[in-house]
């Protein structure tokens, strides 16, 4: 959509202060740009100088041995994809459901709207730590799910679903109205409607929140520590108790001596994962877009 | 002709999965109060606000410096992370030649996805001893508001850049036609009508600063007291929890849920703020 | 008819009722034989408090094309929509009165809505093709009616396409994004769209107000082109538009802050005897 | 769209199961649980135990689960866990409700320094009055003239229990510059600040100073800190690891607690720089 304003725009000469404006403008967009590109790769640089070198296939595919000192993340990477499985199965759904809900059903002004939007809003800022107290409280204790990938990932899709929902919610509410007026007066259900037109044009939005909701679950500590729990073993069902990578990554790095170069090597995995799983989501959903798009 | 029916399913469907996520939140509610409720009756509220100190081992639970720290950090983060996030997305879609888009797009995937435990290790080992140079002791309010708010803007800028994206084609063009500059075209056109998509990563961001734990544990002191200056150590709320939880006996812990809602309630709090400034710039647009 | 809201109308009218701007319309063809197809009666749109339409009361004669004529914000397009019932989309939008097809009232509760928009298509200002090919645009609404089959989908996605003349011009790119096609082009697949689906009527906001002459012109031969198969009823600004095309027309003109029906007959009537003041000024061109 | 999901469900499930050699060797006996949890310092060790018990004993599974010492109590207590972990004594009100604490390893807590800090030792009298705020530069207790950071623990960790227990203070009583949780936490503080002093688990500190982390072990009232003299008892600040059951020990667990301190697992213990009981048990 930018392309108009990609070109270089000829300064106006007779606004000498506008051009000024500009200019100030450009350095600032240029400046952030580049305070932000160099911090990132302060860290990263900071991960791959201390971790790389741990890496191996090796690393990728055997068991830890000494509390992760030695050894790889086999199982925790498996651990890990499932926990995050779980997330997505859980999340998908509800997400679309509630964000279509919200932005086709319910109107700025009414009450149930409100009420569903505000109280994301609050789930959205629950510290990671309640929700794995609740977690353990709820889905290992009440539910009786135990320490396990599935109470994990369950407690994961409670703290993304704020996060996706808003972001499908407000591309959904970008999809012109035109769209809506047409296949009204086509008298195409509402069903069609969204799932043929809606949802294909909101997919920017919602891989946005996809890719949020992801990178936060993949992230997470204080709420996996109570769910899935430390065993590190490989995980036989999705009722085994398994040992996600960030957990791995706080546990050598702040719980066992000398654990700090696995801890490196295992984040920069992590980093390497979300940055995988975000290259599938965008192409799954330029894949879907195109599907729908074709005949 | 079945769509009546169809479309009521649908309906019904959308409804349930609506609840379900409001259900969510009131059983993270009902959690968190009904474990707090044993301080609350044994200590009362009152005291929450009014003891000496907070050592709820030796029976003090004043929580107010712990308050200020959370509100501290968390606006400081988004006062300095709000602006970079929003200058960001306008790189994104306006000065960012093409062939470094997608590229950008994904630095800022990944930076959402650092996970926090990184983002504090960094801070701990490379930010805090820069800041300890400046001013005994580095680890201070000034390290929590820098970390966190690397932390919160990609959400930001991740929104932005949605809400940016989607402003019709046909408003650029419209200000392009009456010969506005880029800067002219981007902050008088395009950021007035992304700003209902921009309040909501900015909300979204608060609320992950408000919430996050792990980093800010690691780099703000957490020292209880009141901070005087950038360089005072400062404890959060959510670190209370993460420092205390593990090692609490059942009256600490009931007052570590303490804590637990009155992050609720200032979550909660902003979340209303968040909403009617939405609401009301929407409306004057 | 009550008194003219813009008090300076009769002192512009240096045009005398039945005065000829323009050459004299032909008499239209048998089929406009006043057969009514839809019914208003007391018909009032509300924006909230504000009334777009207030006590609209008119006939849509089948097989016509009857063209609504009036300034803007006259409430031509609330009555429009009121027709097929968009207004349910327009939040706070509510419609009072009585609206007839075939003698049924469509307002009433239990009125199936879908087919009504199936009966009544609608075609808007801006051209509005979903953002899927040229062929899917077509398909999309005759599967979602129960059109499976493929040798007939594909043969009424033709007819359509050569009902609005766009076959020869897209069939080798039929699976080429809709959203490529110029804007006129656009607009005549949305006619196409609407007319895959055999409906009975068409209502047209302005549909030709966002196109560039040479387009316009097209899409105003292909509508002109469905008179005698199809009901048709078209919002236009463009006067000349109206008596070129027409059959009927109505006058809509802001009375006491509400869009009233001024004066309604045959073209012919309207643009050579109008009887009220306010049309007589209004087609002269010295209003409006 | 939705089976595009289910595809990812499947998958996710699908994976987790392929990929696992482990369930084909669980054996056709009836799987014997067992379940750990609580002190996050125990964790590590208790894990590397319980793979090589579980290696011992075909069919039976041993889950480590951390949380903290407290909750090692309270789940022992409840039945939650099998056993429990805890780096502290029970408090008397713990063991009144049944609960029996068996000690698996020893840890010392041992004061730490940046490298390039030239001093010494601290006597118990010094390190009061640092940790009460009396003394706000290195100079009053020997050192250069810098102001001191004083890095405290949380409060209820194990570990600021055993400090206050050594140095007679109330937790009230300390002025804190910096507040910390876990070990590494409190390495990495030191490590990047000169003037900060600590306290954290010796095994750890000389793990990482012997790695280059630019801290230094100091004395303790002339005791040099160091896993020999927690071994021999000479070290002041010193604590047991336990596990922690209702009652007393029976069948599997017993085997296990039993094993947890036998001599087959001290290359583990020290592994994990702690000190492995003495052949007395104690």
């Amino acid at each position: 959509m930018a392309d108009a304003l990609t070109a270089p725009v000829a300064a106006t000469p007779a606004r000498a202060d506008g051009a000024l404006r500009e200019t100030a403008a450009l350095v600032a967009v240029w400046g952030t740009a580049a305070l932000i590109a160099g911090v990132f790769l302060w860290i990263l640089g900071e991960l791959v100088w201390n971790g790389v070198g741990a890496l191996s296939w090796e690393y990728l595919t055997s068991a830890p041995r000494e509390a992760g000192r030695a050894g790889g993340i086999a199982p925790i990477l498996v651990s890990t994809l499932a926990i995050l499985g779980v997330c997505l199965a859980a999340t998908v759904p509800i997400a679309f459901g509630s964000a279509v809900f919200l932005a086709e059903y319910t109107s700025d002004a009414g009450r149930f709207g409100r009420v569903v939007r505000t109280s994301l809003d609050v789930l959205a800022g629950v510290p990671s730590i309640v929700f794995g107290l609740f977690g353990n409280a709820f889905f290992c204790r009440t539910l009786g799910l135990g320490f396990s990938i599935l109470s994990g990932g369950l407690t994961l899709a409670c703290m993304a679903l704020p996060l996706v929902i808003r972001s499908t919610e407000e591309g959904l509410r970008a999809v012109p109205r035109e769209y809506r007026m047409g296949a009204a007066a086509l008298a195409l259900s509402r069903t069609t409607t969204l799932f043929r037109l809606l949802l294909p044009a909101a997919v920017p939005g919602l891989t946005a929140g996809l890719v949020l909701g992801i990178g936060r679950a993949l992230a997470e500590t204080a709420a996996l520590i109570f769910t899935s729990g430390y065993v590190d073993r490989m995980p036989s069902s999705l009722l085994d108790s398994g040992r996600a990578l960030s957990i791995h990554v706080y546990d050598l790095s702040m719980n066992v001596a000398g654990g700090d170069r696995n801890a490196y090597a295992s984040a920069l995995v992590l980093v390497g994962l979300l940055l995988l799983v975000n290259g599938v989501a965008g192409a799954l959903s330029a894949l879907w877009r195109r599907r729908l798009a074709a005949p | 002709m079945p769509h009546p029916g169809r479309d009521r399913a649908l309906l019904w469907t959308l409804r349930l999965f609506a609840v379900s996520s409001v259900a969510i939140v009131l059983l993270v509610v009902a959690f968190v109060s009904g474990e707090s409720a044993p301080a609350l009756a044994e200590v009362g509220p009152v005291r929450f606000f009014s003891d000496p100190s907070w050592h709820p081992a030796s029976g003090f639970f004043n929580m107010v410096p712990m308050l200020a720290g959370t509100v501290l950090v968390s606006a400081g983060a988004l006062l300095l992370a709000a602006p970079l996030g929003v200058l960001s997305a306008i790189f994104l879609q306006f000065y960012a030649p093409p062939a470094l888009r997608s590229y950008w797009r994904n630095l800022i995937g990944l930076l959402a996805g650092i996970p926090s435990v990184v983002y504090g290790f960094w801070g701990l080992v490379s930010l805090v001893p820069l800041i300890n140079r400046l001013h005994p002791p580095g680890q201070s309010l000034l390290a929590g508001i820098l970390v966190l708010a690397l932390m919160v803007l990609p959400t930001i800028a991740l929104l932005s850049d949605a809400a940016l994206e989607s402003v019709p084609a046909h408003y650029l063009r419209s200000a392009a036609a009456l010969g506005l500059s880029r800067w002219g075209t981007v902050s008088g056109v395009v950021l007035p009508a992304a700003r209902g998509g921009i309040l909501t990563g900015v909300a979204l961001a608060a609320a992950r600063a408000v919430g996050e734990t792990m980093a800010v544990l690691m780099v703000c002191g957490n020292v209880v007291r009141m901070p005087e200056g950038l360089f005072d150590p400062v404890r959060t709320l959510t670190a209370n929890i993460a420092l205390e939880m593990a090692y609490a006996g059942s009256a600490h812990r009931s007052a570590l849920f303490v804590s637990g809602l009155a992050l609720l309630a200032i979550v909660a709090l902003g979340a209303g703020f968040s909403e009617a400034a939405r609401r009301k710039v929407v409306a004057n647009g | 008819m009550t008194k003219p809201a813009q008090k300076p109308v009769l002192e512009f009218g240096t045009v005398k009722p039945g005065a000829r701007p323009w050459a004299p319309l032909e008499e239209r063809p048998k089929c406009c034989e006043p057969r009514p197809f839809v019914r208003t009666e007391g018909l009032s749109v509300f924006y909230g408090s504000r009334a777009a339409i207030r006590e609209v009361s008119l006939s849509v004669n089948r097989g016509c094309i009857t063209a609504l004529v009036g300034p803007s914000g006259c409430g031509k397009t609330s009555f429009l929509c009121a027709l097929n019932r968009m207004t349910d989309l327009i939040p706070g939008a509510k419609v009072y009165g009585r609206v007839e097809l075939s003698g049924e009232d469509i307002l009433d509760a239990g009125a199936d809505v879908v087919a009504l928009r199936r009966r009544v298509g609608m075609i808007f200002q801006k051209p509005n093709p979903f953002p899927l090919s040229v062929r899917r645009n077509l398909e999309l609404p005759l599967r979602e009616h129960g059109v499976r089959d493929r040798s007939a989908i594909e043969e009424k996605v033709e007819r359509a396409l050569r009902d609005v003349g766009l076959w020869e011009e897209v069939k080798d790119r039929l699976d080429a994004p809709a959203q490529a096609l110029s804007g006129g082009q656009q607009q005549r697949l949305c006619i196409a769209r609407a007319l895959a689906l055999d409906p009975e009527a068409l209502l047209f906001d302005e549909p030709c107000s966002a196109l560039d002459p040479l387009a316009a012109g097209v899409v105003e031969d292909r509508i002109a082109s469905l008179r005698g198969r199809y009901s048709v009823v078209i919002v236009t600004h463009n006067l000349a538009q109206a008596r070129r095309i027409a059959d009927w027309v109505a006058l809509f003109w802001m009375i006491d802050g509400a869009g009233r029906l001024v004066e309604y007959g045959s073209s012919k009537a309207v643009f050579e005897a109008a009887t009220h003041p306010i049309t007589a000024a209004y087609i002269s061109g010295i209003r409006g | 769209m939705k089976r595009v999901f289910l595809a990812i469900g499947m998958l996710a499930l699908g994976a987790c199961r392929s990929k696992d050699p482990a369930s084909g060797s669980s054996g056709p006996e009836a799987e014997r649980k067992l379940v750990l949890t609580g002190s996050s310092t125990i964790a590590p060790l208790a894990s590397e135990i319980a793979k090589r018990f579980e290696a011992k004993h075909p069919g039976v599974r041993v889950d480590i689960q951390t949380g903290g010492s407290a909750r090692g109590i309270s789940d022992a207590l409840a039945g939650l866990a099998d056993i429990g972990m805890a780096s502290r004594e029970l408090n008397p009100d713990e063991a009144a409700n049944g609960l029996t604490a068996i000690p698996i390893a020893k840890d010392g807590i041992g004061l730490i320094v940046h490298r390039d800090n030239a001093l010494l030792g601290l006597t118990r009298q010094q390190l009061v009055s640092v940790y009460t705020g009396q003394v706000t530069n290195w100079r009053q207790v020997g050192g250069k003239d810098a102001r001191l950071t004083v890095v405290n623990k949380a409060e209820g960790r194990a570990t600021l229990e055993l400090f206050l227990h050594f140095t007679g203070l109330k937790s009230t009583d300390i002025q804190a510059s910096v507040v910390i949780g876990d070990n590494a936490q409190g390495i990495k503080t030191v490590a990047g600040n000169p003037d900060a002093i600590g306290y954290v688990s010796i095994g750890t500190a000389e793990h990482d100073a012997s790695l280059g982390t630019p801290i230094r072990l100091i004395s303790v009232d002339g005791v040099a800190a160091s896993l020999a003299t927690v071994g021999d008892g000479t070290f002041p600040m010193s604590r047991a690891l336990n596990l922690v059951v209702k009652g007393q020990p029976n069948g599997l667990a017993r085997d296990f607690i039993e094993y947890s301190r036998s001599a087959e697992v001290h290359d583990l213990v020290k592994a994990e720089f702690f000190v492995p009981l003495g052949p007395t048990g104690t």
